[in-house]
This record gives structure tokens, sequence and C-alpha cells, in this order.
């Protein structure tokens, strides 16, 4: 790599995996993403060693890096921490300009921002402190149906009646699940019930925010189509999707960490 | 011709359409949250009293964009239906002050679904002949702001017959209720349910005659032999769905009388024909059995819940119930405070107690079963 | 004669046969599945290849547990917590104050002087502090359900979890972790939150002695020690926790029959035909 | 936004007067202690409730049970109160504060003593429990509920407030009639239980020193409008308890003079409660996490100031018609006046007379932002909070943000997610600046 470019990194602590991205420029050059568990830091460190090697730098060749995630105060590296929600916001408003409004489905947490067309947070609301409406309530009820996470999308979209779904409590979503199975109950079905209820979810924290279209949907729950055409629906509008929606505040947080660069050093160019 | 239960079961399920036609027909259909806001006065406009409902089996997704989820889901999910639309038929939109919830929902849907008329009723919490006729100008104010709304005066005979017409009305419940008396009873606490709501949006003379054919029928059903299942006295709140009662029915009980909102609660007691109409309406519906109103404290704990509760121990006894259930919907911080205080009461007639607290939500209901079916078991 | 109790918890099937002499003939365990109904009848089988019985020999079937109404052959069907209550009576005839802590739900089931359901109570709808609980955890942590409990007899002390929520402990323990805190502290921290909701709940119910601790979660043994710490005392743990409910649920039936009830109806086998 | 910045910071710049109120704290159980060592009088008592200088001028020593409660929450003492009352079956859902001084009152019948180490010494067993339907529910239904633990003698009064909508002067007579008849009745029934009757030179004098106190009180938060602000919300957490646990006395009306006096002397100097104050934010609305209050420290680390609050604030003055002469018909137009202050503006503008007040803070003191809190056990205060966003967002586009908890009960919160949340509102601030 030449010696004259400029490298930025973002690491997204976040409570079901850990993301890191590195630019070059404004370009994206490198990414990794691992699940989180064990201790937090050791994998951090893991995390960023790889993206790095995979860059092909060094880390004292970084000319700034931001932490953002849930997990942010434990990452063992000396850098700024901004909140994820501005770093989907950022990253939503690099990847699609058009973005007014983010939707973040993370492991525990739904977040919903409208934006600024700068990429700036205008408004923003968190789902309440009860798990459902969360990724991990897609992955607890995709274990008990014996479902790859990957197939969820695409298995749920096949579905002409959705289960009606209504419990509040992640873990007895299981039970209820079973419970469904028992009564005949197809998994496509039970999925497409399970989207249904969320979407629900996002399309009342998206009306408190006062909404405006581009709606981009990131984190992990981007990567469930089902969900992404569940919540389409619900709104009547098309969701925008990244292409690796659960970079996009890695992503977003190393864009930032260019920006800071830049105000700092007000001559300097990639 | 449908039957009297067959048409209390299309008028159940099919809730609103019969003020909806009679909207058609030119009447004015007045929509009012819980027990405290007098049919009479608005029967005696030539107006329908509408008593609005939530709905127990549809999810509550709209609400939660106006109010917060903390408030009690029986008025989020009737202004969740409003939201929807289903409430548009209403001309008139009034509540009472019964409960923090209600007030603060009554500014939200005014705000955000606003009537042609709406009015807030405040009820006095504290009881004594202060608050009566506080009360009863509270009334007479809502009856000047009906007459500047509908352009019309308020005929005092009017409101007089509106008070035979519905003491008729209660008359017929009560006689309703006796048939509860039996074992089994002749008419199960589901029948029940179903045609007190079904009674809820229609006129109160089409309620009466429905009320006497629905007993024609009843009295000359086969009378089953005696059971001997446990006899459940059931306490609480708003239970306008069937679903709850029908799973203790069905888990082997018999729901044989009860102490709800949309129960004796709203029906029980006369009002006495006085002079003033206006008079008797205020006295007695300010001093409807509701956890929301305090009665003055008595010099003993004993008198005191007997001062309470006795109206309860004479509804337990004369009904022969064995058990008692309580059906309190979450966030109801009145019903939560004093459901403890009756238990203790009805403990010390001997009569065990299950208290439920539940989300007014036939989702929830089956995760009730188990504990309503262990309750029965150790009843039996 | 036979009889028989089938409990399909929400996580295990427990099955239990005794003789009229009380006397446990055979039992059996198995993980709940998703489909009830067929699940069942494998167990029975299952259960009745063991013994060498035909069906018919079972002169009476309670169902219990979560999916009791799945049970198209069972006689009657009991709630778990009357059938514990009968089970327990049968092992420990002194017993006062029964608490268990099953797959997803937990219970405090008091008895009277005649070993009758006095009074009880159970958690909400929430999964907090019950087996479920463990299981998610045990999984972030990369524990064996089964060594939750003896890892934690060799914790120095505990890590306080505050968090009840599944999801949110499960994220409270990663962050512990974060801090250097041991997996023998957590884990026994666990112990310490379930045992403090548990005691909480029942604690209406008066605590008295005896009280006797069941359902899988009494075969966690750092579960056992928090709850005793709890209680103030030593709690009795039946043999084998996990039946119980089947066995009350066998001997209820046994009850039914000394009291004259029989089977009213025809088993219904729906197309399975390997009984033989 | 720098991570380093992001560290609690413990030094509260707040003022030295703001101090005195642990001590004043103290004093109401103490007071309340040695009332009952010599035979005085002691009532359970609700803030608020209109009847403060009645309470006062009949000799009698209040024991504010909330006030308890708050304490409670604030040492991190709550759990076996709250568990008591759960045991005792009360739902986990209803008010934390009631659920406290429930388990509290269950605890001490159960011990026959005070439990140990209760914070402050605990509550002394009441002579009486004057309960007030003012605020909300359980405020009334509370005491009747204590009647489990102790059936001591107790009264409740209603405090009535007319809809935004009526017309005023169709029900302010009979409102202040029955205001009026609730205060005499409260009176007699005092009069009883004290065994004497109301003087009522000493009634007026009592209203005289609360209307002087709460006046200072009025003026030092008008003080608060200066740039940078003088005074945080820690303070005024604090420093209520003088307007709401001491109205009626000299000690309140001294208490708000010395405050008063430094905040003007902070302004002059232009002294602010942080050094580079970049954001100014109102509390909108919801009791303070007692449990967490170093949570205004972390805003602060921010460059984030609460510059005022929606919350235990003394009414603004309201003006008693000159044709009142008797102190208990005063009482009453006070409260109708106080209850009905914005009504004719609200009905003019957002129907809301609670935004009004929200949109005259935003304006007069400059705010960028409103932060509500949302309890999840308190109905009264929280209820109603999302549709003032919603109506305050017609009139300003400045950032709002929900933190949903609750003021004692530590189960409902969780930190991570406020500090994410924290985070995010400061970035959108930021965000707004830079444009
Ligand atoms: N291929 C996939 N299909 C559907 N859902 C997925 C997929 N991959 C991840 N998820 C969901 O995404 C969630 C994790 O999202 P993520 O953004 O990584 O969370 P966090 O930021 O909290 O770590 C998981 O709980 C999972 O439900
Ligand atoms: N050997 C064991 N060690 C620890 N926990 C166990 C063990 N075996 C079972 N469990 C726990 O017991 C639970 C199942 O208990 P059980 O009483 O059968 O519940 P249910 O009736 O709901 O299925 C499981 O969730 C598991 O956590
Ligand atoms: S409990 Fe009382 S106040 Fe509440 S809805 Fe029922 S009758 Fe009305
Ligand atoms: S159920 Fe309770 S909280 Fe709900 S409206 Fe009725 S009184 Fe109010
Ligand atoms: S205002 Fe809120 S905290 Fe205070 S007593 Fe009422 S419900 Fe409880």
């Amino acid at each position: 790599m030449s010696g004259t470019h400029r490298y930025y990194a973002g690491l997204d602590m976040g409570s079901a995996s850990i993301k890191a991205a590195v630019l070059s420029g404004h370009r994206l050059i490198a990414s990794e993403i691992v699940a989180s568990g064990g201790k937090y830091s050791d994998t951090a460190r893991k995390i960023m060693g790889g993206v790095l090697a995979k860059a092909g730098i060094s880390e004292d060749r970084l000319d700034g890096m931001i932490i953002t995630g849930l997990g942010a105060e434990s990452a063992p590296f000396d850098a700024p921490q901004v909140s994820d929600i501005s770093c989907h916001a950022m990253g939503c408003h690099c990847l699609f300009p058009s973005t007014r409004t983010v939707i973040d489905i993370g492991g525990q947490f739904t977040k919903v921002a409208r934006i600024t067309p700068q990429g700036r947070i205008a408004d923003f609301l968190m789902s309440e402190k009860c798990a459902t409406g969360s990724g991990r309530f897609l992955q607890v009820i995709a274990r008990i149906l014996q479902v790859k996470l990957e197939d969820i999308g695409p298995l749920s979209m096949t579905s002409k009646h959705p289960v009606e779904f209504s419990t509040n409590c992640a873990v007895f979503a299981e039970s209820e699940t079973v419970s469904r199975i028992a009564e005949g109950a197809k998994a496509a079905d039970i999925l497409a019930g399970v989207h249904h209820a969320m979407a629900a979810k996002v399309a009342m924290l998206l009306k408190r925010v006062k909404m405006e279209p581009d709606v981009v949907l990131t984190g992990g729950g981007g990567e469930d189509e089902g969900l992404a055409l569940a919540i389409g629906d619900a709104l009547s509008l098309k969701i925008l999707v990244p292409d690796k929606p659960r970079l996009t505040a890695a992503f977003g947080a190393a864009y930032l960490a260019r920006e800071q660069h830049f105000r700092s050093h007000e001559n300097h160019s990639d | 011709m449908m039957t009297a239960s067959e048409q209390v079961e299309k008028l159940y399920v099919e809730r609103g359409k019969r003020a909806r036609e009679l909207r058609k027909k030119g009447k004015k259909i007045i929509g009012y949250f819980c027990c405290f806001v007098p049919d009479e006065i608005i029967t005696a406009f030539d107006m329908v009293p509408y008593r609005i409902q939530g709905s127990q089996s549809e999810p509550i997704d709209q609400a939660d964009a106006y109010i917060e989820p903390m408030a009690c889901p029986f008025a989020r999910s009737s202004f969740n239906l409003a939201l929807k639309g289903r409430y548009d038929f209403l001309d008139g939109f009034v509540a009472p002050h019964s409960c923090d919830t209600i007030e603060r929902m009554y500014h939200i849907w005014l705000h955000n679904k606003p009537s042609s008329f709406n009015h807030l009723i405040n009820v006095p919490h504290m009881l004594g002949s202060g608050s009566t006729s506080f009360y009863r100008s509270e009334l007479a104010y809502f009856i000047k702001s009906l007459e500047d709304w509908s352009g019309r005066k308020l005929d005092p005979d009017r409101l007089k017959d509106a008070v035979r017409l519905y003491n008729r009305r209660r008359a017929l419940l009560r006689e309703l209720y006796e048939l509860r008396k039996t074992d089994p009873p002749q008419v199960s606490g589901t029948e029940i349910t179903r045609v007190l709501v079904a009674g809820m949006g229609i006129p109160a003379e089409e309620h009466i005659a429905l009320l006497e054919r629905y007993m024609k029928e009843i009295k000359v059903r086969p009378v089953p032999k005696a059971d001997k299942l446990p006899r459940i006295f059931i306490w609480g709140n708003e239970i306008d769905d069937i679903a709850f009662i029908n799973l203790v029915e069905e888990s082997g009980a018999q729901v044989v009388m009860d102490d709800l909102c949309t129960g004796t609660r709203f029906f029980w007691d006369d009002v006495p024909e006085t002079k003033d109409p206006l008079d008797g309406i205020a006295a007695r519906y300010l001093n409807i059995h509701c956890p929301r109103s305090n009665v003055p404290q008595m010099e003993t704990r004993e008198k005191d819940l007997g001062n309470r509760y006795g109206y309860i121990g004479q509804f337990v006894k004369d009904w022969g119930a064995d058990g008692a259930i309580f059906y309190i919907v979450r966030y109801c911080d009145t019903c939560e405070l004093e459901g403890p205080d009756l238990r203790e009461y009805l403990n010390s007639m001997n009569i065990p107690v299950l208290m439920v607290e539940d989300d007014y939500s036939t989702s929830t209901i089956g995760q009730l079963r188990t504990r309503v079916q262990a309750f029965l078991e150790m009843l039996g | 004669m036979l009889f028989a109790g089938i409990d399909i918890g929400s996580t295990m099937t427990k099955v239990v046969m005794v003789t009229e002499r009380e006397e446990v003939i055979t039992s059996l365990i198995g993980p709940t599945g998703a489909e009830h109904r067929h699940l069942a009848l494998t167990v029975m089988d299952e259960a009745l290849h063991k013994t060498s019985l035909s069906f018919d020999a079972l002169d009476f079937i309670v169902a219990t547990g979560y999916g009791r109404i799945n049970v198209p052959f069972a006689d009657k069907q009991i709630t778990e917590i009357t059938c514990h209550a009968r089970g327990i009576r049968s092992i420990f005839p002194g017993a006062r104050l029964i608490i268990d802590i099953g797959g997803q739900d937990s219970k405090g089931i008091k008895l009277d002087g005649a070993g009758k359901v006095a009074n009880f109570t159970m958690n909400d709808k929430c999964a907090a502090g019950t087996g479920r609980f463990l299981e998610v955890i045990a999984e972030t942590l990369g524990v064996e359900l089964t060594e939750m409990g003896p890892i934690s007899l060799s914790a120095a002390g505990y890590v306080k979890i505050s968090n009840m929520c599944t999801v949110f402990a499960e994220h409270e323990v990663t962050s512990r972790l974060a801090e250097g805190a041991g997996v023998p502290e957590i884990v026994a921290g666990l112990h310490e939150a379930i045992a403090e909701r548990v005691i909480n709940m029942v604690r209406h119910l008066r605590i008295e002695k005896e009280v006797v601790f069941t359902g899988g979660g009494a075969k966690n043994i750092g579960l056992v020690k928090a709850v005793e710490g709890r209680v103030g005392f030593p709690v009795l743990v039946p043999p084998e926790p996990l039946i119980t409910g089947a066995l009350g649920a066998a001997l209820l039936g046994k009850d039914f029959v000394d009291r004259g009830v029989t089977r009213d109806h025809e088993r219904r086998l729906e197309g399975v035909t390997f009984f033989s | 936004m720098e991570a380093k910045e992001q560290t609690k910071t413990t030094a509260v710049k707040g003022t030295n007067t703001a101090r005195k109120v642990r001590g004043l704290v103290k004093q109401i159980f103490q007071s309340a202690h040695e009332a009952k060592a010599q035979g005085k009088k002691v009532a359970y008592f609700m803030v608020t409730s209109q009847y403060d200088e009645i309470v006062r001028a009949m000799d009698i020593v209040p024991m504010p049970t909330e006030n308890f409660a708050g304490l409670c929450g604030a040492k991190r003492d709550m759990d076996r109160f709250l568990l008591k009352a759960e045991e005792d079956g009360y739902s986990q859902v209803l008010c934390s504060y009631t659920r406290i001084g429930l388990g509290f009152d269950s605890l001490r019948r159960e011990m026959g003593r005070i439990p140990e180490n209760s914070p402050d010494g605990g509550m002394p067993m009441p002579d009486m429990m004057l309960g007030s339907s003012a605020v909300c529910d359980p405020r009334f239904k509370w005491y009747q509920a204590v009647g489990r633990f102790h059936h001591v003698p107790t009264y409740s009064i209603d405090c009535v407030a007319p809809s935004v909508h009526a017309d005023l002067n169709e029900v302010r007579d009979y409102y202040i009639r029955y205001q009026k008849e609730q205060f005499e009745g409260l009176i007699a029934f005092l009069e009883k239980q004290m065994g004497k009757k109301m003087d009522r030179e000493r009634l007026w004098e009592a209203i005289r020193l609360s209307e002087k106190a709460w006046r200072l009180w009025y003026e030092i938060d008008r003080l608060r409008v200066a740039v940078p602000s003088p005074m945080p919300a820690q303070d005024h957490f604090s420093i209520m308890v003088a307007g709401l646990y001491y109205a009626g006395t000299q000690t309140a009306v001294d208490f708000y003079q010395e405050l008063h006096d430094e905040v003007k002397d902070r302004v002059e100097k232009k002294m602010g409660v942080i050094p580079d104050e970049k954001y100014r934010i109102l509390y909108g609305g919801g009791l303070p996490p007692w449990h967490t209050l170093w949570i205004f420290n972390y805003f602060e680390s921010f460059g984030a100031v609460f510059a005022i609050e929606n919350v235990y604030r003394g009414s603004d003055p309201v003006e008693v018609p000159s044709h009142v002469k008797d102190p208990v018909e005063y009482l009453a137009w006070r409260t109708f006046l106080r209850y009905t202050q914005r009504y004719e503006k609200a009905k003019a503008n957002s129907g809301n007379p609670k935004v009004e007040k929200l949109l005259e803070m935003i304006d007069d003191y400059q705010t960028d932002g409103v932060v509500f809190h949302a309890c999840r056990s308190c109905r009264a205060m929280t209820v109603g909070q999302i549709h003032m966003k919603n109506l305050l967002g017609q009139h300003t586009d400045i950032p709002m943000m929900q933190l949903v908890s609750d003021m004692v009960d530590l189960r409902d919160y969780s930190e991570a997610q406020w500090k994410a949340q924290i985070a995010a509102f400061i970035e959108a601030l930021a965000g707004r600046q830079a444009n």
C-alpha cells in the first residue's frame, strides 16, 4: 500500500457481534464481523488485528479511529467514542445520501432515527427495555424452528398465512412458538408472524420520530429480507438496505473518524 | 326470526353496528367511558348512549405513538380502536374523571380524534354530602353543554322517564342474575358477559326487549342436574370479552356473581325517583362501588372493611360462592391497591382468592390457564 | 392395578408408572419437542416397552404439565401444581412448602397439614428466574448446563446480576466477563439472582419447615445452595426432582380409581398403532 | 463527543445553599421522632395537597411519606421495602413510592419496631394520616391501604381541577365552594384530633409565610434564565424540599432568601454550573431518577446543563381577589387559580396548559433540547409525555428525548441504554448547532 494514503478505522462493539471497518480515503478496504462473547476486549483486539492485516497496514498507520456500540467502554483502544445511532446515521448517509430515516435492528435494541441531509441525528428513539423487537427475538425463534439465521428471510417470504404473534417476552415467544407448532403452524408462517409483529413495533417507533423517506434498515435485522419486506409493507414504502447492513455502524464510525481528522488538520487530504 | 341468544351473540360480535344504523337514521350517538356517565341524561336528549370498549383480541398497534405503554391497556386499546376509525360514528365523546388514565386519555383522544361534542365530567373521589352536590353541579354543567351543542333544552319530565326506563332495565338485569343462584346456574357467566356487552351499544328499550325474550328462552331450557362445581365470584374492572370467564368455566367452575365495571357495578343500584331527577341521579352514580372512590374511614379496621365490602359479602353469601377470582387490568392503580384489602375481607369469610393481573388481551389469557385450574383444583 | 402419570413440561417430558401400592415401576425422562401429541405417544410407548406392558394394562392415565392438553389418551388432566403436591407428599410427608423451578416457570406451593394445596404462586409471564434463563446464559458462557452447579461451588463470592430479563442479563454477563469477573463467580451470581427472585415470590406463602425444592432447577447443586442460603435452613430435594410432577399425576390416577372415578371415555390413540 | 469527556464528573458546581438541604431533610425525620417523644401529634402527609398551611397552623408535625420513598431511592435502600410490599400482594407495577411506604409500614408492624438502619431513622408511627386526591390516584388510596398495618384516624381531601375546556365562568363558583368544604372538613377532623380550635390568625400567618417563600422560589427560577446557567438541576431536586415540605414556615423563607442572594450573585458574576456551557436543556417532566442522580453529571460531561425543570415547581404566583377575607376561602381560591393558571392561554393555542408552560420555558431559558423522564410506575407524571412531545413538536423543532426508568425502582433502569441514548441526544444537539 502506498504511504501517501490515509487510513481510518471504525470499531463497533455490538451486543451480538463486533464489527470493524477500515477506510482508505473514503473507500472501504477491509471489514470483519465476529460474534461477541468471551472476553470483549480480547475479541476486539483480535478483530482489529484481523482487519488491519486484511488492509495490509499496521495500527500506527491509522490516521483516525472511532469506537461505537453498546460495549464501546470496554474497547481496549484509546480512541474517541460516538454513539452507534450517529454512526449508523453517517453510514447510511454515505451509502444512500437520500436517507432521512434510519432503522437499526441490533442484537438487543431497535433504534430509529430521523436524520438531517448532512447525516446528523434530528430525532431518535430506542425500543423499550425489553428484548422483543430485537434481533435476539428472531434468533430465539429461529433456534426452535431449527432454521438457520440466513434462511429466515427467504423462508418467511413464502408464507401465505402469517401466524398472529403477541407475546411480549422474547423468551416466552419460544413457548408460544412451540405451541403454535403443536397446533400445526408452518415454520414459514411463524417466521412471517414474527416479522409482522416486529414490523408493527418498528412502524410505531417510526411514527413517533415522524419518519421521512428514504428509510434505510441496517444492523443485523437488515440481513433479513423478510423483515425488510414486512416493515416496508407496514409503512407502504420501499425500505433500502445496505449491502452489508451489519457493518454500517463500523463503516459510519470510520467515516466520522475521517471527518474528525479533516477538521483537526485543515490542510490535509486523503 | 332470530332467537334472543342469537341476537345477543350477533350484537356482541358486531359491536357498534346498531349504533351506526341508528346514526344513519339521524340519531346522535354519544360515546362514553366507564360507569360514571349517566345514560339517563343522554337518553333524555333523545340521543343514544354508547359505552366505549376496547378490544381484547386486537393488538394495540397504533396507540403507542400517542400514549405511554405504561398506561392502562383498556384505555389504550379503546383509543387504538378510535385511531383506526372504529369510533368515527360517535357524535359525542364523554369521559368521566374516573381515574388518572381516563382523564389523560380524554385529552389525548380529544386532540387526535375529536368528536363534534366533547366533554369531561369531573367526579369527586371523596364521598360525602358536599361531593354529591359538587357532582350534581358537574352533571348540570354537562347538561348545559349538551343543550348548547344540540340547541335543545332538556325537558325534566323526559329525564324522569329516562330514570324509569333505566330502572326497568336494572330490574331485569337483577332478575337475570337471580337465575345464577341455582346449581348449576341457569345462565353461565359467559352468557351474562355477552348479554351485558350486547346491551352497551343499543338503546335501552331495545336492550329491555331483548332481555325479556332472552329470559323467556332461558327459563324453558332443560334444567341440568346439580354438578357441585366450584362457584366463583369475580371482581375487577373491565371484562368486556368472554375469553377469561370462559376459561374459568371451561376449567370446571361456575362463575355465579361479579363486581365488575362491566357487571353489577354499572347497573345494580336503582336511581331513586326524586322530585328533581338530577338529585337522584347524582346520588346514585357517585355512590357506585368502585375502588376509585373513597368512603370515609370507620373507627375500627373491621368496621371499615365491613363498610367498604359489606355488599360483596352479601353477594358471596346469596349466590353461594366458594371462591373469588380478582381480574385486574394491569396498571390500574386503584384496583391494584384495593385487591389486598378485599382479599383480607374475603379470606376472613373463608373465601379463598386468586388474584390475577392481566394485559387486557386474549393472547395472554392462555398463560393464566394453569393458575386458574390449579386454583379450582385447590377449591375442589 | 397400574397407573401412569405423564408430565409434558416446557423442556422435559416425564412418565412415571406406579402400582396400587404406590411403588414406582418405571420412570422415563426425555426432552419435550415441538410435537407434543406425537411425543406423548412415543414416550408412553417407550415406557411400555421398557416394562413389557400393554397399553390396556394401564388403569388410569393422568396428564400434567404445560402440554397436558395435548395428550389425547389421558383420562384426566391436572395442573402440575396439584401433581407436584401429591408427588411430594408421597416422598416427604412432612412437606409444608414446595419450591419448583422448571423450564419456563417457577412456583411456590403451600401445603396444609393433610398435604393438600392450601395456596400457591407462580411467576408472571417472564422467563426470569426459571431453568430456561440458566440454559440461555450457560450457552453464552459456553458452560454445560450440568456443570453450572458444580462450577459455582468453586466460586469465591459472587458477582451481583441485577438484570433479570434473560436477554439483558446475557448482556450484563458479557460485560462482567469483559471486566474480568470469573465464570464461577458469575454463575454463582446467577444462582443468587434466581434464588432471590423465587424466594421473594414465595415469601408470602410463609416459609416454614419442611421446604422441598423440586423440578429441574433442583438438579443444580449451586441453585440448591443459593435457595438454602435465602431460606435459612436446609431444604429437602427428592432423589429425582424432575419426575415429582409425573409421579404425583400417577398417584392422583390411583386416588381417582380409589374414589370410584373411572375412565369415562374411549382412549383416543389417533391412528397410532404401535401400542401392542 | 470525545471519549475522554464521557467519564463521570463528581464535582457538581452547585450552590452552597443547596448543600444545606441535607440538613433540612434530616430535620424532617428528627422533628417527627422528637415530636413523638414529647407527645405531639405526627401526621403522614402528602406534598402539594394544598393543605400545608392548615397542618402547620394546627401544630401538627408532618411526616411526608413520599419524601421518605425518594430518600430510600437516593440512598439505594429501597429493595427491602419494595419487596415486602410485593410480598403482601401489591403489584410490581404499582407506584413505587406507595410500595415503599406500604413495605415500610408492613415491616415495621412485623418487626414491632422501625426496621434497622432505615434512611434517616425511618418514619415514626403516625397519629393520623392525611391523604389527598391532588396529583394522582395512588395518593388517596395509599393511606387507606396502610390501614392494613396500622389503623389510625385517616382523612383525605379532594383537590379538584376543571377540564381545560371548561368555561371557567360557569364552574368557578362550585369548584371553589367544594374546595372550601373539603378544607373545612379537614379542619373539623383536625380539631377533633387535636382537641382544639383552628386559630384563623395563625392560618393567615402560615399562608403569608408560604406565599413569601414561594415568591422567592419563583424569583430564583426567574434568575435562572441567565446564561451561563447559575444553578443545576441537581440543586433544584434538593431545594424543592424547602418549598414542598416546609411550606408555611419561616425556615422556608430564610432558606430561599439565602439561595436567592447566592444565585443573584452568581448571575452577576456570570458564574456557570460548568465551565463551557454548550447546550441548555429543559427537564420536561417526570419525577427525577432518585436512584441515579449522577446522570445529570453525565450530561454535564458533554457540556450540557439543565437550565430549568418542569417538575416540583412552586406554581407561579396567583392573585386571589381582595374581597376574599377568610383564610380557608383564600386557600380554595388559590387552589383553583393555581390549577387553572394557563387555561385561557392553552385554549387559544396548543390546548394543553403544560405544553404552554414548556413553550414559555423553552423561550425564556433559551433551551436547545428537552428531556423527559418516564417512570414506569408513576402514571400521573408520565402518561401524557408523548402527547406533550407531539404537541411541542408542532411549535418547535428542538430535539426531545424520553428516558424511561422509574423514580426509585432500579429494576426498571438500564444504564447501557441510557448512556447510548444520552450520547445520541447530545450528538443531535451538536448536529443542530453545526447547521
Ligand atoms: N443472516 C441473518 N438473517 C437474519 N438475521 C440476522 C442475520 N444475521 C444476523 N441477524 C440478526 O442480527 C442480530 C445481530 O445484529 P447486530 O447488528 O450484529 O447487533 P449488535 O449491533 O447489537 O451486535 C442477531 O440477533 C440476529 O438476529
Ligand atoms: N442435570 C441438570 N442440571 C441442571 N439443570 C438441569 C438439569 N437437568 C434439568 N435441568 C433444568 O431443568 C429444567 C427442566 O425442568 P423441568 O422441571 O422438567 O421443567 P418443565 O417441566 O418446564 O420441563 C431445564 O430447563 C434445565 O434448566
Ligand atoms: S374500575 Fe371504576 S373507575 Fe375504573 S373503569 Fe371501572 S368503574 Fe370506572
Ligand atoms: S381499568 Fe382502571 S386504569 Fe383502566 S380505565 Fe378503568 S379505572 Fe382507569
Ligand atoms: S405522583 Fe406518581 S410517584 Fe407520586 S404518588 Fe402519584 S403515582 Fe406515586
